[in-house]
């Protein structure tokens, strides 16, 4: 008895001494605060300490912007072209079947070794040696053959003509890595070689890590000046990067308030608006209203599955359409701070030059039937000034060209002329001004929805209310990702508050949208009910588009001409209403100028800020000590 | 009547239980009135503290607090009482027929309970309701939870009921030549009642629980207005980083209120029916 | 001696058949499931960059190959078996090709750490609070105990974690906001690193104690009022025994079934805790379980639960064997 | 005249109980006085709820809420002197239990640890009252003394519920006298065992009175019991001693109405006639008949009885009764 009270007491003591110790050091001991940047990590590692970025289940939120590199990458923000470890853009023979790759020479690997064609034939072969690494079905189905002509040359024999090959090695997010082939020689099993420690080509390397997975420590390279971001942006950046996982959104904002986080990855608007308020250094890409960075290449939508009835009426989508008030969806659902966008493309500065803004004139001619012989013009440019007005009326100083800033405009608001769409098919009202179907039946919607996905939500939940107020009985179904996929891939729904790539809104900063249109091609159509793996999950099936695909196939992507055919492929998708598409994606990428200054901003634009992209290791040399201690 | 009446005037636990049951019950009555549909959004000013107007503030989506959180306690309790009456009646049937029927039948269902009481329950709960959420109604939900908490109160019952056997009256009931019913009716009804009645409010409590617990996940259905799936919503929009205390606050304050007056009936009422306790009192009548 | 050795043989057929069982349902569940780990690996696999659909249907044939996942759900589970009796849990789905006890491995530590110490901690501390409340319970300081953790007992775990975390993170930060222990600190048998893991573990700890110290307090009152009446008690009374011995005896003679709900409670942790993990920002198992289900990953799912199945049949197990050790009434049947 | 060893005046020992609001007061021990005498066995009878019990656990300085003393001195005759244990602490009392006064519990009750051996039962109640105890003295002193009982000593090592319901109780008998107390309070020792073991029971606490030279009072409703081992007898009506005397004078000349069908209960050899048992209840002790408490039971009421209580008046040679037919001549003696 006396003895474990002894015991109780013993803890008790010990545990307040622990805690009267107060706030732990943040850091290890030897790691100066200010001159380290603390970044957002995402998540935390389930398997710790292994580097092989090369098969699927190796977790990567960060590493591949500050460790890994490969040969060419297109900056989301500015639409630059970067040679990164090759030395030239590629190089194809003129039937597209072989590809020529000039590498840098004077990068070197982490551990010393000289980086040169080896590695990167190596790395190719390597892989398409071993099934389920990532990248090797695609290296099958193209490569021939694939030697070195010289130590910085890459010489690729492709199976048959392919003018885009070489976007494995091309990266918005992540592309191909690199692996050296001095260590992957002598591994004999490379799905299970966990490449710790990393010899790497990024310009830090670890220097430490959680075995909880929590947080992983970067050091600089001494020799930062041998890696692509160094010879390219010439500079050093932060001595150490410390990647930490805080837990959710309310578990950062306070790790930020109290300068433990110096860049986020995204934060919901409630929270950001409470950091900016606690934290007068956090700031995201535009010091005021809108804050957000909007110039994510993705955009939000209503998709609808087109084999079900009414939802195969194209009428019917764009009386549900002309039913959505998006100056509403905007600010009250997503606090009115990204932009609008009335075709299937992200309303960023890159696009909005080459589509949006040479597109207007169309929008605005562009007519649709009502009834017979009768047109209705539904674009509406107003909507960026209502926009304007809406954030004057909230206290928000609008500042720049409003185009700039809420997109070229959208549809009308005008539920009295989706009413005549609907009556034109047969749909009716009942005496609660309730919508029937042709079929008598009352009409009902179901909007599937995943809650993680924070904007899909919220702009799930403003089509409900605003369809509801129109007369339709209009349910959510939240579901998880998983479910939720599998349900899109089977075609069990009627609406999805979706984003991504369908009806080709997925974008890379370049002109060619073949990539994010292929997979639309009735070759790959596969009915409701049957599992479709491609991401046509609309059940898109139109000769038109196939044309429209085969055209884009057989351009190669930097031919001129390619805009043209883009502009026509957007055309379709707009008049068609495949799908509809409502506003640009915003992230509030959020950093704390209390350390580090000199992020990529609105007002300094030289790089799109995702850190955690692999293009994040050019963006991460600009960022600079603010000097406080 | 006369029971309540005493035990309300005399046992402040059974007090402040019943008084707040009642009053969370006139809450969840008073949801049939409530001038909005749940499902209606952006019908009052959004993000208003609590005043005269809208007595527990509104939310971020533009509800009224109050009249939602009269719907969700509503619901709560409905899915908890659907959840723990078929645990319950799964629950006693197993334990009353594996403690009196004996033999094979007793070694087949105790292996079966074993069995289901090493699954680990969270998990299997999360699973299922993270791949079927979109089809759970009130009644899959109930049955849902209901399906997990079987086995171990069944357990509990026949061990009731195996120590019931096992003390004397029973063998003097059984010399006395009275039928196995009878004796089942008259002598351990009455001391398996209180324990039934005990373990049917933690039963409840426990559904509530797990309401949250799988709410907090996300994994409930979001689109029925409970206790849960408002303290998600009130997360979902940052209602304590925002400040918008009152959001989160009131269900939180609904649920402690909730389960602390079914807890504290629960005990007082046991007591009360405690055949231990009852025959001190039988005693002290008599001395 | 030979009683004991035919029970434990027909309790151990007992064990084999709750574990088969409870295996098996755990092997069937998730793949009546809507979910699919190869799409769900696709998903992510494809998430930014474009695929060729011909590569993407090679894809799904070379992953059905490595996840085991080809043939009919028979021939996957007498698969599951052959490979499970020679130790091998397979590769987890969602972490491919890191094996399900690698995995395991890394989180395992946590979860052990974290659960045995507070369910160990809260059992003793109810027991002996529990007891001291019975024993006294004219005292005013027993009464006072008894209403609070009649208060909090009965709200909802994830509600005293949320307070917890508010209050001690948040508003008066004295605890880290997340983590096993302090960054850069390697584990090793320093009282630096030992203090920092008591410091980091101290409140997701206390959430989890508050509630069972609760049940085991309530437990351990209603097992002692019972025994304080009891013949021997009063006779030990009258015969002027010493408190701490009456104390002692009370302990020891409510033991038993205190003794069962901590192996059971022990034989569960293998599963971790996921609420507190989420809020407190812990390592464990349970965020581990929790995302393997979330991404469909069947192996991971198997591998923990597996473990929790053994553990707390295997806890039950063991008890019956011993409680003849403990309790002298009790026999082998 | 024998030495008085204790001696009881006017106690008074309530129940004070307040259940879903209702106060309740039980008279359970009511202005009671009487003594016992150095080396004699007197036996404590009436019917179960007359209030022995608690007279028992009064006597013993057992009174713990909701049990209150009203009123009156329990005066034990120790080495020191005449002690009236009322007016010590707990703790003072604790310390003349198991020496001074002891007790052994109803024969059916599992007094006994039932987790640990006999050996170590006897240690923590040797323990307790001589913690100094080194272990081969306690050893020889335990042997000892169940030596002399007549106690095997296999026991020690054995379990409680190894034991028969005899032996445990006769261990139990050992524990209590252990230390050879000048009174021992025998609660109900034989209820529950069968006639045999009974009979060995009794033989055994005769032989460990004559032993030692102490005091035993048995406390049980068994009039047969009392008749073969008690010297005097005290009966308990309602909380009160209604009756007290030497065991063949009571027997042989009942004066109170209620010790008559007491001894009428007893079968005796030979005897066929009809047993009467007692017309009515006994009363209900939180709310005791006015004036004799006997009076709505008694067959030979007279007026003053529902109004007065009686007195425990001596007739002659230490037999009190406290009855008006009695006291004022109005009842014969044969």
């Amino acid at each position: 008895m006396k003895k474990i009270g002894l015991v109780l007491l013993l803890a008790i003591f010990i545990s307040t001494g622990v805690i009267l110790q107060g706030i732990a050091q943040q850091l290890p001991p030897g790691i100066p605060r200010e001159e380290t940047l603390i970044i957002d990590q995402i998540f935390r590692y389930s398997i710790v300490n292994n580097f092989n970025l090369w098969v699927s289940g190796v977790p990567n939120p960060t590493r591949q912007s500050l460790a890994f590199d490969t040969l060419w990458y297109v900056d989301q923000q500015t639409g630059k072209w970067i040679n990164s470890l090759a030395k030239s853009a590629p190089i194809y023979n003129k039937d597209f079947t072989e590809l020529t790759i000039k590498l840098r020479d004077g990068i070197y690997w982490s551990d010393g070794v000289k980086f040169t064609a080896d590695d990167v034939v190596f790395t190719i072969q390597n892989i398409k040696d071993h099934p389920g690494m990532l990248w090797h079905e695609q290296f099958n189905l193209y490569v021939d053959k694939v030697s070195k002509t010289d130590n910085f040359t890459v010489v690729i024999k492709l199976k048959r003509p392919n003018s885009r090959f070489h976007y494995l090695f091309t990266t918005r997010y992540n592309a191909c890595y690199i692996q050296p082939k001095h260590i992957w020689e002598k591994v004999s099993d490379p799905l299970k070689f966990t490449f710790y420690p990393p010899v790497t080509l990024g310009q830090y390397v670890l220097k430490d890590s959680d075995p909880a997975g929590y947080w992983e420590l970067y050091e600089r390279r001494t020799d930062w000046q041998r890696t692509s971001a160094g010879i390219i942006t010439r500079k050093a950046g932060p001595k150490y990067v410390l990647t930490i996982f805080y837990g959710p959104n309310e578990k950062k904002v306070g790790a930020m308030i109290q300068h433990q986080l110096d860049l986020l990855m995204d934060l919901d608007i409630e929270a950001f608006q409470t950091l900016l308020k606690r934290n007068s250094y956090a700031r995201s890409w535009y010091k005021d209203f809108p804050w957000a960075w909007r110039d994510e290449l993705d955009i939000r939508y209503y998709g609808f599955n087109l084999e079900k009835a009414p939802y195969n009426i194209k009428d019917v989508r764009w009386a549900l359409a002309l039913a959505l008030d998006v100056v509403k969806l905007n600010a009250e659902y997503i606090g009115g701070v990204t932009r609008v966008t009335p075709i299937p493309q992200p309303a960023t500065p890159f696009h909005m030059k080459y589509f949006h803004k040479p597109l207007k004139t169309w929008l605005r001619n562009l007519r649709i039937e009502v009834e017979k012989g009768k047109y209705f013009k539904p674009f509406d440019e107003s909507v960026p000034e209502r926009l304007a007005t809406w954030a004057k009326s909230q206290g928000y100083p609008v500042a720049g060209d409003l185009e700039d800033l809420f997109g070229i405009g959208w549809w009308k608001y005008a539920p009295d002329v989706s009413e005549r769409l609907l009556v034109k098919h047969g749909f009716k009202r009942d005496k609660d001004g309730k919508w029937l179907l042709p079929d008598g039946k009352p009409w009902k919607i179901t909007i599937i929805a995943a809650p993680d996905e924070v904007d899909v939500f919220r702009l799930a939940i403003g089509a409900a209310d605003q369809w509801k107020k129109f007369g339709i009985d209009v349910d959510i179904e939240s579901l998880e990702r998983t479910p939720y996929y599998t349900r899109q891939n089977m075609g069990d729904f009627i609406c999805t508050s979706s984003w991504g790539m369908a009806a080709g809104s997925g974008a890379s900063a370049v002109i060619d949208k073949w990539p994010y249109a292929y997979f639309l091609h009735s070759r790959y159509y596969k009915p409701t009910g049957e599992l479709q793996t491609t991401g046509n999950y609309l059940r898109i099936k139109s000769a038109k588009v196939d044309e429209l695909i085969d055209k884009m196939e057989a351009m190669p992507p930097t031919d001129p001409k390619n805009v043209a055919i883009v502009r026509d492929w957007l055309k379709l998708c707009t008049e068609e209403m495949f799908a509809i598409p409502t506003l640009s994606f915003k992230k509030f990428v959020t950093f704390d100028t209390y350390y580090w200054t000199n992020f990529p901003t609105a007002e300094n634009p030289y790089g799109q800020p995702c850190y955690w992209f692999m293009g994040g290791k050019f963006v991460l040399p600009y960022i600079t000590s603010t000097g406080r201690k | 009547m006369g029971v309540i009446r005493s035990l309300l005037k005399y046992d402040k636990r059974f007090t402040f239980g019943f008084f707040i049951i009642v009053f969370i019950i006139f809450l969840s009555i008073l949801s049939f009135f409530s001038p909005y549909d749940p499902s209606d959004r952006y019908i009052v000013p959004r993000d208003r503290p609590p005043n005269l107007q809208y007595i527990l503030g509104t939310t971020s989506l533009g509800q009224d607090v109050f009249w939602y959180l009269t719907i969700a306690i509503r619901n709560s309790l409905i899915i908890g009482l659907i959840s723990v009456s078929l645990s319950r009646l799964i629950a006693t049937t197993i334990g009353l027929v594996s403690g009196y029927l004996g033999g094979n039948v007793d070694s087949i269902l105790t292996t079966l309970v074993d069995s289901f009481n090493v699954i680990p329950r969270l998990p299997i709960l999360v699973l299922i309701s993270f791949a079927f959420r979109g089809y759970l109604n009130f009644l899959g939900i109930g049955l849902l939870l209901a399906f997990f908490d079987w086995a171990w109160p069944s357990k509990r019952y026949r061990s009731q009921i195996l120590s019931l056997r096992e003390r004397e009256f029973t063998n003097t009931a059984i010399f006395s030549g009275r039928r196995t019913l009878g004796i089942i009716l008259k002598e351990h009804v009455p001391f398996l009642l209180p324990y039934i009645m005990a373990d049917f409010i933690s039963g409840f409590l426990w559904a509530i629980g797990m309401q949250i617990t799988l709410s907090i996940l996300g994994l409930f259905n979001l689109d029925i207005p409970t206790i849960g799936t408002m303290i998600y919503w009130a997360n979902y929009y940052q209602s304590i980083l925002k400040g918008t205390w009152w959001w989160i606050g009131s269900p939180i304050v609904a649920l402690i209120l909730t389960v602390m007056s079914f807890y504290f009936l629960s005990v007082s009422l046991s007591s009360y029916l405690d055949p231990r306790l009852r025959v001190l009192r039988v005693k002290e009548k008599t001395e | 001696m030979e009683n004991l050795l035919k029970y434990i043989v027909s309790r151990f057929f007992q064990w084999l058949i709750v574990v088969f069982v409870g295996i098996t349902v755990i092997f069937i569940v998730p793949r009546f499931t809507p979910m699919d780990p190869i799409q769900t690996t696709l998903n992510r696999v494809t998430a930014y960059s474009y695929i060729d659909p011909d590569a993407i249907n090679k894809m799904i044939e070379t992953l059905k190959d490595l996840y085991g996942l080809k043939g009919t759900i028979f021939q996957q589970y007498v698969n599951f078996w052959k490979h499970l009796l020679l130790g091998d849990l397979g590769p987890s789905l969602s972490l491919f090709p890191t094996s399900v006890m690698d995995v395991i491995r890394t989180s395992l530590p946590w979860t052990i750490g974290l659960l045995a110490v507070s369910t160990f901690l809260s059992w003793v501390t109810g027991i002996l609070l529990g007891t001291l409340a019975e024993y006294f319970s004219n005292r005013k300081w027993s009464q006072v105990l008894g209403t609070l953790v009649m208060c909090i007992y009965p709200v909802p775990y994830y509600i005293i974690a949320l307070i917890l975390v508010l209050l001690f993170a948040y508003i008066i930060p004295i605890f880290p906001l997340v983590g096993g222990a302090a960054i850069g600190l390697k584990p090793a048998l320093s009282l630096n690193f030992i203090a920092s893991l008591i410091k980091h573990g101290f409140l997701p700890a206390l959430s989890l104690m508050i509630g069972s110290v609760g049940w085991i307090f309530l437990s351990q009152r209603s097992l002692t009022s019972r025994l304080v009446s009891s013949d021997f008690i009063t006779f030990a009374e009258t015969a002027a025994l010493p408190r701490k011995k009456i104390l002692s005896y009370l302990i020891r003679n409510s033991m038993l079934p205190q003794i069962t709900d901590l192996a059971l409670q022990l034989g569960s942790i293998f599963s971790g805790a996921l609420i507190t993990e989420l809020v407190f920002s812990y390592p464990g198992m349970g965020y581990i379980l929790y995302s393997a289900i979330l991404q469909a990953d069947f192996n991971l799912i198997m591998g923990i639960s597996i473990f929790s199945i053994i553990g707390v049949s295997t806890a039950a197990l063991a008890l019956d064997i011993i409680y003849p050790f403990l309790d002298p009434r009790i026999r082998y049947k | 005249m024998p030495e008085k060893i204790v001696t009881i005046e006017n106690l008074k020992a309530y129940y004070l109980m307040e259940s879903y609001g209702i106060n309740r007061r039980v008279y359970a021990v009511d202005e009671v006085s009487f003594e016992i005498f150095k080396g004699e066995i007197l036996g404590i009878a009436g019917e179960s709820g007359c209030g022995k019990t608690t007279l028992t656990k009064t006597l013993l300085g057992i009174i713990k809420p909701p049990l209150y003393i009203m009123g009156g001195e329990i005066r034990y005759k120790t080495l020191d002197g005449e002690i009236n244990i009322l007016a010590l602490q707990e703790e003072e009392i604790k310390k003349l239990r198991w020496k001074v006064m002891s007790y052994i519990p109803q024969g059916s009750m599992s007094v006994l640890n039932p987790l640990r051996k006999i050996k170590d039962t006897f240690q923590d109640f040797v323990e307790a009252h001589q913690p100094e105890m080194d272990k081969i003295t306690f050893n020889n002193i335990i042997r000892e003394h169940l030596v002399s009982l007549g106690l095997p000593l296999e026991v020690l090592n054995l379990y409680p519920h190894q034991l028969s319901g005899g032996m445990r109780q006769r261990v139990t008998i050992a524990l209590s006298t252990i230390f050879k107390p000048e009174v021992i309070f025998a609660d109900e020792p034989t209820t529950a065992l069968d006639v045999v073991v009974q009979r060995g029971v009794l033989q055994l606490l005769q032989k460990i009175q004559k032993q030692a030279g102490n005091t035993l009072v048995i406390i049980g409703h068994d009039m047969s019991i009392h008749a073969r081992i008690t010297n005097r007898i005290a009966i308990m009506y309602a909380g009160k001693i209604i009756e007290i005397g030497e065991t063949k004078d009571i027997y042989n000349n009942p004066l109170h109405p209620y010790t008559r069908y007491l001894i009428g209960s007893l079968p005796r050899i030979g005897d066929k006639s009809y047993k009467t048992s007692i017309p009515g209840t006994p009363p209900s002790l939180a709310n005791p008949p006015t004036g004799c408490r006997f009076h709505p039971r008694c067959p030979d009421i007279i007026d003053i009885c529902s109004k007065e209580e009686p007195p425990l008046v001596e007739i002659k040679n230490g037999h009190k009764v406290a009855c008006f037919r009695v006291s004022d001549g109005g009842q014969d003696n044969e």
